[in-house]
């Protein structure tokens, strides 16, 4: 093996580098096995999740236009396919951590639009009763950890939670996210090398979208390829095109198949690209506007669109039916939202501590949670 | 004249410090290109480039400690944390090397440490903190926060000529909710002393950052009840400005300790102690906090109304500790 | 029946947790095979093998997270910190995730983070702290540090049962200097709870961990100058037991704050501010703080005797104050 | 470039691996070029190093037993050419941030061993005044920093260092060095990727010596080779026989000047072993003793002696000699420390802010400092 200084002596010029590596590299398995035993009616699964994931951010943006999102609003505009990939190959006892761009996630596991519209809305009626926003919600019966804001942080939580998975015999994986520029963070190192060396069945997945914030790439970090980073820690990485749903899910796949094994952590670098600014008030005009374009043309939804064509699974007027009906689903849901109260100021108060006398239980998913179901040995009492 | 916002007066302090000093530098994420996600240092890639206007990778901890070494060789860096909550990835570096080095081994590390700090804008959990309370106990640190864009201008200024680590936390609902005239020369506003930003003669009110504004507030509103409430903003949070206290306690003999952390370990608690303890033959009652209670900072507007201790707790408190 | 150290009391209140509860498990660094710097995990790794006392990398911070993720998947990890010191490396971990979660999302996170704190063993700036003051601003934690072995194993099981995050705290220099004997059948010292160490009636004397022995020492000899000194044992530093302090005030009337940790922002602060606001008029003389002054700890024997606030200290305050 | 899972799929299972990478990278000019440029002369004043270092290690020892040392005593055996020979491959104008094996570093920059024996038994003389302990010291003057205790915090403090430099044009180098259980810490990453990132003249000197206290390599990472950490930051890196003090010389001498042409960080990974105990204390009954054995047939003193005979540069009768004169030195810089007072009270108070009026200077190196000279743009109080 030799040295592997990727770009000479200074950092790439390039703003974002779309990498070398997409092919050499596989995590177990067979590229593209897992995604060529999809049934037609996963596929039209998969084409609901990408769809259902950008119109529910379409209409948060229109929330915040009305004045109905409390704080800052983020998008995974042009990254629906990682969420939705990476998701769709977990099963129900599996473990996930999503980020602020990692909705579609949610949503695959069975969170509801309504749930993201209240906690972007900080209703009353939110998973979090309005506590937190945004993405900030989990539901340990639903096996979903809620972020923290501070980056990198996740890792190291769900390295744990797959160590008590492997411990209790679970059979169960933990799925989580991370950015390019959380790539930089000291917890994302360290909670990467403990999953290695205590062989955890961990899935990392590296969303590589060119810019943190307004950082390019090649100032975050001076190699191309984040995979690079996965061999320090002697794990098996992969680097994906994260615009192909379905080049995710095969990837995803394998990655999950080879942790239940046993077999410990897996990383996968998935190439995309931030289509909007870092969060709604940002217009990104350090982006050169050259990158939108080329990335527009490999939009995940079109992309998929066309395969389903092509493929002879959905039709054009199939869409706008399906389309229809989403639509439904989401005004509903956003409807549901906007006329939900504000929670009551006393809901501030208590539920720091297992034992204060706290407003008690939030109010919770009363429409019932769907997706995953609960396994033994944790109930909704805090994990225990 | 113009009138100058808080935020601005942070800004140019920076930018003539920068251009008095060639040693000083802005370190921290997205600070060059984007300007700071609050443009605190908007134009100063143009003006000095990128090696005095340094973007990094998302890395606080490493942030500090490149710091720190910089000021070990002779610079003195300005690091922003994108919002104040951040710092906690930093604090190693602040509390066991930056505080620490001038007691073990006589190494000087003039860094300021600066970015956005407290409630009231929905920030949530983690967009909201005030995180003076995790450092108080770390001798060797400096820790300042403005309440006026004159201060904030001033204190800037002497902050980067400190010659030991200095805190700077800037309250983020007044960036651009206050203005005012600002002296066109070079001016600073020393560390570690107090203003009364009020005069008055029953009871104190010992606060600082957008409490300040709180307090003139409800200072107003009691005045029309009959009662003299002064107002000391601390400006400087470590050293505190136990002269300032003092003078005050003797003064009015009632005082309220008033900032926006949780109440259990904030500020308040010193204040309290160096109150009880030096003061104790001034005080003619209780001393009085007025702080947010001990949970997170919640998100939605009226759980965060809620939770900060705005100016009606204050006019509350006063009136009970006035009639006491 | 045998005497039991302060440390063995540690090691024998987790192995009992271990035993009962298979959802326990143990997790730092050289805490299997080595058994621990301090030995408080010795023969863990023979009795319940490595997927329940699990060496980790040297993270502080992924020790945390991983404890923190455990427990929201089930578990009740306890992770040791080699020295407490270390803890301002997981200290994100700590104030962000597991003290916010449960407010934050409802997920309870039952971890214990526990390790040798103090000084008087020559450790220097950096095995010698007493970190309690940089968590006491953080709402959702619980702190504790005994005094004596029966708290140690009374606590440590209470900590490890608990529901919330717990900081538990040992001071190294009660390892072994300190035995006694205890029961043998089960039992916890609930978290929350002071004690009286020692009652008293011109005088409290409000400490916690080594301070405790100290106090006991001062009061001995106090007693012989005609001084009743009470001594108080927080064994909790957060949630602060204020029953216990209004109790002790209402008796004594004058009350010291005695601990190891430097003054400012220590928890003296928050104790004084607690009595000199909830129990102002019970108060016959100034609250007094006996502590380290304001600096790192220093390495040298006789610069770390004259930094560590020791019986001389607390004596000389003590009559002060019994004579005001 | 194919996947990098050094060990299948669980970590390695061997104590510790001395790796395969050993001839096969190389972070600029040619491997053995610089080591054959020394003239005799240089070769015997490294061995003077080495040899030096080894016997104040040797005397510290005495005064551990002897009660004289305060607190811990940490050993270097058997790693003293790594000390030695990167540090010696400095120029004057350099920065160093040794850690607390790294005594050997501080000699060859000109610190007395008297410096070491007062800081070791905390005497008033000592150059921390008693302050702090062991290797604890530093010296703006003499471009020494301090470490603290806390692994990996000095990377990017060196990291700063480098970057003040550069801006500066100074033309000094950075180097600084980490255990292998040290690169598992968050610092370690941010430092080294923010070193990559910015391109400053940091060399990082990674000392495997296969245990961190009790834990072997293989319970730290995931990988046989720390190098491969160096990939993912996109830096050079080289392999080095840590034990064959001219191979450390020679690459640190080329890490150093790639270094300070402009080229940014540099990254050697030393193989080697810890012949001690984790400190005085510890009798590391976890260590194989067979590996204690393999290691001692590597000693780099021993190996250093035959290179020199083999050279015919030091004659059997001609080390004698020169080790009398040592011991000389260090008997006397011994009894200097054991003849010192310890520091008064109240030493322990002020100088925590400049402008505290604290005890004022610290005693300092009354006996004037050697080696190093002061470069322009920073002065004695506080790097200013
Ligand atoms: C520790 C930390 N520092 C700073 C921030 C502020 N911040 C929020 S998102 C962001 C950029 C994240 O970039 P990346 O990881 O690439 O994710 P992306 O936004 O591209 O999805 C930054 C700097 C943070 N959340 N956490
Ligand atoms: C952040 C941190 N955690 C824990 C420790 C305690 N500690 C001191 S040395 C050491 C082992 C270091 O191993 P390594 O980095 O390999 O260096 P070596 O001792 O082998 O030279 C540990 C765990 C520490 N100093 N810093
Ligand atoms: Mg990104
Ligand atoms: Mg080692």
């Amino acid at each position: 093996m030799e040295s592997s200084v990727t770009s000479d002596d200074r950092p790439s010029k390039r703003a974002f580098a779309s990498g070398s590596l997409v092919t050499s590299r596989c995590v177990g398995g067979e590229i593209g096995a897992e995604s060529a035993r999809l049934t037609p009616e996963q596929k039209l699964e998969i084409w609901q999740h990408l769809q259902r994931n950008r119109m529910v951010e379409e209409r948060l943006g229109l929330l915040y236009r009305t004045g109905n999102v409390v704080g800052g609003l983020f998008s995974s505009l042009g990254q629906e396919g990682i969420s939705v990939g990476t998701a769709y190959a977990l099963q129900p006892q599996d473990w996930v951590g999503p980020l602020i761009r990692n909705l579609g996630v949610m949503l695959v596991r069975g969170v509801r639009p309504r749930e993201a519209f209240t906690q972007y809305c900080a209703r009353a009626t939110s998973p979090t009763g309005g506590r937190d926003g945004n993405t900030h919600f989990g539901d340990l019966d639903r096996r979903i950890v809620a972020p923290i804001s501070h980056l990198g942080a996740i890792i190291p939580v769900m390295t744990g939670i797959a160590l008590a998975s492997k411990y209790k015999g679970e059979d169960a994986v933990a799925m989580t996210y991370i950015g390019d520029g959380g790539t930089s963070t000291g917890d994302f190192h360290e909670g990467v090398n403990i999953a290695a060396v205590l062989n955890v069945p961990l899935v990392l997945i590296v969303e590589n979208n060119g810019y943190a914030y307004s950082t390019p790439l090649r100032m975050q970090t001076r190699v191309d390829d984040l995979v690079l980073k996965a061999d320090g820690y002697g794990i098996p990485s992969e680097v994906v095109d994260g615009n192909d749903v379905l080049a995710v899910y095969d990837a995803a796949k394998r990655a999950v198949d080879r942790a239940r094994d046993g077999r410990g952590p897996v990383f996968l670098e998935m190439k995309t690209f931030r289509m909007k600014g870092h969060a709604e008030h940002d217009d990104a005009k350090y982006v050169p506007p050259e990158l939108f374009e080329e990335w527009r043309q490999k939009d995940p939804i079109l992309r998929y669109d066309r395969v389903l064509e092509g493929e002879g699974i959905l039709t054009e007027k199939e869409r706008t039916q399906r389309v229809a009906t989403l639509k439904a689903e989401i005004d509903a849901d956003a409807d549901f939202a906007v006329n939900s109260p504000a929670p009551e100021p006393n809901f501030a108060f208590g539920r720091v501590y297992a034992d204060d006398g706290g407003p008690g239980p939030l109010p919770g998913p009363a429409w019932g949670p769907s997706g995953a179901t609960r396994a033994a040995g944790s109930t909704s009492d805090g994990g225990r | 004249m113009a009138l100058t916002t808080y935020i601005d007066a942070i800004r140019e302090g920076m930018r003539e410090e920068l251009q008095r000093d060639p040693s000083v530098f802005i370190i921290g994420e997205d600070v060059g290109t984007y300007g700071g996600a609050f443009r605190a240092t908007a134009g100063f890639l143009e003006e000095f480039g990128p090696e005095r206007v340094v973007d990094t990778p998302i890395a606080e901890s490493g942030i500090v400690g490149v710091a720190v070494g910089a000021a070990m060789n002779g610079m003195r860096p300005v690091a922003e944390m994108q919002f104040i909550d951040f710092i906690s990835c930093g604090f190693n570096q602040i509390v066991n090397l930056a505080a620490k080095a001038r007691y073990r081994w006589n190494a000087g590390v003039p860094i300021v440490v600066r970015g956005p700090c407290g409630g009231g804008v929905s920030g949530g959990p983690f967009h909201s903190q005030n995180v003076e309370g995790m450092f108080l106990n770390v001798p060797g640190l400096k820790i300042v926060e403005p309440a006026t864009a004159y201060d904030a201008k001033g204190l800037i200024k002497a902050a980067i000529r400190d010659e030991d680590p200095v805190l700077f936390f800037e309250h983020k609902f007044l960036y651009r909710r206050i203005k005012e005239e600002l002296p066109s020369d070079d001016y600073i506003v020393p560390i570690g002393k107090a203003r009364v930003a009020r005069e008055g003669t029953d009871l104190s009110v010992v606060t600082f950052g957008a409490c300040v504004h709180h307090a003139l507030e409800a200072a107003e509103t009691l005045d029309r009840e009959g009662v003299s409430i002064e107002v000391v903003d601390l400006r400087t949070l470590l050293p505190i400005d136990r002269d300032a206290l003092a003078a005050t306690a003797r003064k009015t003999n009632k005082i309220i300790l008033y900032h926006e952390a949780q109440r259990t370990g904030g500020i308040g608690a010193e204040l309290a102690a160096i109150l009880a303890e030096e003061c104790f033959e001034w005080l003619d009652g209780p001393l009085t906090r007025v702080t947010a209670p001990d949970s997170p900072v919640p998100y939605a507007p009226p759980l965060e109304a809620a939770f900060l201790p705005g100016t009606e707790d204050l006019i509350a408190a006063a009136r009970q500790l006035a009639s006491y």
